[in-house]
């Protein structure tokens, strides 16, 4: 093809978007709103994950050390807890801090528990984080059959629940993203394809004139990419623009967000790859249908 | 007036070329649309480099499936057709725009692009072919001006009157000098005297060696212009006389 | 052959009507179209109860302008149209519908919708003055075969060939009985022979009291059957006969 | 207008359907796809706000009674907490009760306890619910000022929290089902429009053939009803369908999902809803445009 050609092509394609005036604006209003569906989706997605993320982030175990063990023994121990490798960190929490730790927990009934401070009948132990939450339960088995060790409470009951619940929250938010990608892929190249379908006597009769099927295509490649460059922009504008009030609405609360720039790059990335993937081949391949004459 | 002699004398020019080979060739086609209408039935028929045909014949008759089938917008049910070497339909996917860009055609629907220009419209076919810009500027001046349209290049088709879309269609099959010019009732919307302008013009890109297949109603110019006429009646050649008439009498 | 004075005869029969108006009237009737193209350029105009006018001109005059005015598919820059006894321009919106239907129009692009058959095209027509469907059915089949389509009531307009589409059209205008036909070059994609059946038709139908205005280009057609011609030229009247001919040599 | 012209239009509307095959197969694919992720939407919708009131249940307060008040004194505080109105429920907790469930909650260190029973330090109380969760905090507020209640523990800091986090839960979630309510609207009366854009020039001849508005905006009115109900009603059997799965998977967890029957009959009323309604006048609202001849 000559550069002239292609320089024709990309022409005709910005012509195009002018010359069926309503019509592609109507299809780059859908291709807008269902991106901007899908782009509020992944912010929202990406923000939970980063919340359950941060919420798996506080299980921890405790390793109960045998009463009367030495310092010496306890110190030996901290040291192969923390060479264990994918542990995070290991903290030690003596006798003394239990009882501290005990009474904050009891709050209004805490002075019950005065006077135990001379027999404190409470072990040492230490507080043990995985790197990667999930292998929390493996380590405490693990841990168990360390020596000076009396037990390891892993909170296994509720760490399992919690896993389900983040589980459940992950595949619920994972399916409606997935569902909601194949669904935005499919409503932007259905659209486009109305759009060409109208237009399909005019690919009749330029094949008819002599034009060849990449002379045609071309030109609706170009279309296509614009107009899905085109939808996701605007939609990225706009969460852009809604996602910076939110950070500000939600600063200084219990809710943690995602900060703006990092956030808007991965979703309007995504958006802008889908808009003109999708519009570029969404468009070369229904005008396919038509060629055949 | 232009004789069958002379169009074969013109076609002697082009001896380097096969001219023993018909330009256009049909043997034994039938064509049933999928609707059961038999259109065309047993059509044998070579048409030499450099003629000039007209095709006649009473409305639904076949001339346009007749036509059609050159530039493949029809297949045939049955038999073969050649157009300049090219075997219609034995040609693979890519090679059909080559062969349609032999051939300058004007539809008896026009099928102008209604998006654009008349001047655009006009481009298109030379665009196809990857002419240069300037060339395709000049050149689709000229032939607007040849048809009589020199001040409608910026008209959309349906800013245009019946007449001047007919007009676009015919300068966009002439604007590729084209081997064939395979016109069907191109002056079905024109007044007497564009008609015959319309005719003239045909008349001298023939005399340089173009092929000329024309579907026409106009006794008039039939009857004027003695050249080969091929009558087709219920899907049959009925008649092929070499300066023929229009040879109905109502 | 029929004479204008025949036609004035034949009106007399609808005197209990107002006679004395015209069936089409224009007056001082300008268009320019938005692109600034000025298609017609002061009409003034009386077509007659009964009358029978041909519209000559050579392509792009005006002609189709000049038609499409009397239905309101163009409205005029200037001037007011009254069409049996409907001022065209003041009407409300409401009742356009009422207006279009005292008028049979061949359309020349013909304007069939392209979802529906032969028969179901005309019996379009039909549908919209809520006619009851037995009768919708035996007159679309009479009217069909007058234009000699008998067998192609299932046909889609994409299964016909030009001339047969445009005796669809033709079919279309005249089943209602209309008070006018309006036909623009109603037998452009027609061989001679059947463009006379459908002038012979459009010749009863006169007769029978219809008023007809049709453009066209068909010379013999025209100085055969003695008519009142209007002849337009760049948007102005330039003639304006009883009993006319085309009136061009070329 | 005559019964028979009614007739007409809706075989017309029927007709038309099969007439414009591709097309209108594409549209209510559109159709299909945006009601069913708002279907889907909908569905999880119901279910979070199902959740969050049952979490929401289970907010209490606990009203100390002051040590050494006399059983009928007790007695009368029951009846004058059970009679204000707007209580669900007021249980009794005796302190020897309290001792129990202070055990359970030390589980492990329980033994820490032990002897306590003799001389119980803590008081009786009554677990007060209100029937609107949200009044607790302001029944707290009013029960302080009854005598014998020494004081009245709402858990305000967690209450106010939980509150704030399940009111932005519902606020993200109401909002997203409004917008994708929206996006469904738009989404699909633009698909209608287009593809009755791409009928404009059929729409142009009726009119000039004589048909007046009505006759020719009917059958668009029983084709767009059409469209909508075929696009409503697949996707309200595939939300059926997965949705019986979802409740037999969740079935003995801790996830708790709304029966299928109603959750259905709200969801799937829902959809036919807006895809009758937006067909209907979509289609006929898009007519309007081309009316103009
Ligand atoms: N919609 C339009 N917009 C702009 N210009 C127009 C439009 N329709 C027609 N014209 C111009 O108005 C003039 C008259 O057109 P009209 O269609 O009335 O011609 P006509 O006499 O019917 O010609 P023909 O015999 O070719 O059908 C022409 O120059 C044409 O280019
Ligand atoms: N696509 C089609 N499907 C079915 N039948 C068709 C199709 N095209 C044409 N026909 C039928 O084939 C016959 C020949 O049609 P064709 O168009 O070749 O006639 P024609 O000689 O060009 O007539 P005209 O002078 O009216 O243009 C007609 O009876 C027509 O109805
Ligand atoms: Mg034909
Ligand atoms: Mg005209």
């Amino acid at each position: 093809m000559k550069i002239r050609t292609m320089i024709r092509h990309v022409r005709e394609g910005f012509k195009n978007i002018t010359r069926n005036g309503w019509m592609t604006f109507a299809a780059v209003g859908s291709v807008v709103v269902t991106l901007l569906i899908l782009g509020v989706f992944l912010t929202l997605a990406l923000n939970l994950q980063a919340f359950t993320k941060d919420v798996e982030a506080q299980v921890q175990m405790d390793v109960i050390v045998q009463q009367g063990t030495s310092r010496s023994d306890i110190d030996s121990l901290e040291e192969r807890l923390k060479s264990l490798s994918g542990v995070k960190s290991v903290q030690f929490v003596s006798k003394e801090d239990g009882i501290q730790i005990l009474k904050e927990k009891l709050k209004d009934n805490a002075d019950l528990l005065t006077g135990l401070e001379l027999e404190n009948p409470l072990p040492d132990k230490f507080v043990v984080k995985a790197a990667d939450p999930r292998d929390t339960l493996q380590f405490a088995e693990q841990i168990r059959t360390f020596p000076f060790v009396d037990k390891v409470k892993d909170g296994k009951d509720v760490v399992e629940k919690l896993y389900n619940v983040i589980d459940v929250i992950r595949w619920v938010g994972g399916g409606l993203v997935i569902g909601l990608v194949f669904t935005a892929i499919f409503l932007i190249s259905n659209t486009i394809k109305i759009t060409i379908f109208a237009r399909r006597r005019e690919i009749e009769i330029m094949k008819l004139v002599g034009a060849n099927n990449w002379f045609i295509r071309w030109p609706f490649f170009v279309e296509g990419l614009l107009m899905g460059a085109l939808g996701a922009l605007i939609p990225i504008s706009l969460i852009a623009l809604g996602y910076s009030y939110a950070v500000d609405a939600f600063k200084n609360t219990l809710i943690m967000v995602l900060p703006l720039e990092g956030l808007i790059m991965q979703v309007g990335g995504f958006l802008l790859l889908i808009g003109a993937i999708i519009g570029t081949f969404g468009s070369a391949f229904s005008v396919r249908k038509f060629l055949k004459v | 007036m232009k004789q069958w002699t002379h169009t074969r004398s013109n076609s002697l020019k082009c001896l380097v070329e096969d001219v023993s080979k018909a330009m256009i060739e049909m043997q034994d086609v039938w064509k049933t649309y999928p609707n059961g209408v038999s259109a065309l039935r047993g059509i044998d028929v070579k048409i030499g480099r450099g003629e000039f045909v007209y095709v006649v014949g009473s409305s639904g008759a076949g001339k346009s499936t007749f036509i059609k089938l050159m530039y493949r917008e029809v297949r045939p049910s049955k038999g073969s057709i050649f157009v300049n070497g090219f075997n219609v339909e034995k040609l693979k996917e890519g090679k059909i725009p080559l062969m349609r860009r032999q051939i300058g055609v004007v539809f008896q629907d026009f099928k102008l692009l209604p998006q654009l220009t008349a001047a655009e419209n006009v481009a298109f076919a030379m665009e196809v072919i990857e002419a240069p810009r300037k060339k395709i500027k000049t050149r689709v001046k000229e032939v607007m001006e040849l048809v009589g349209l020199g001040s409608k290049l910026n008209a959309l088709p349906n800013q245009l009157s019946g007449g001047e879309q007919q007009r676009v269609a015919v300068a966009r099959a002439l604007v590729n000098h084209p081997a064939v010019i395979i016109a069907d009732e191109p002056t079905g919307n024109l007044d007497p005297e564009t008609s015959w302008e319309i005719m003239h013009l045909f008349n001298k890109i023939n005399q340089q060696g173009t092929t000329i297949v024309m579907a026409t109603h106009n006794k008039e110019i039939v009857n004027t212009m003695k050249q080969r006429v091929l009558a087709i009646e219920d899907g049959q050649i009925v008649r092929d006389e070499r300066m023929g008439a229009y040879g109905y009498e109502d």
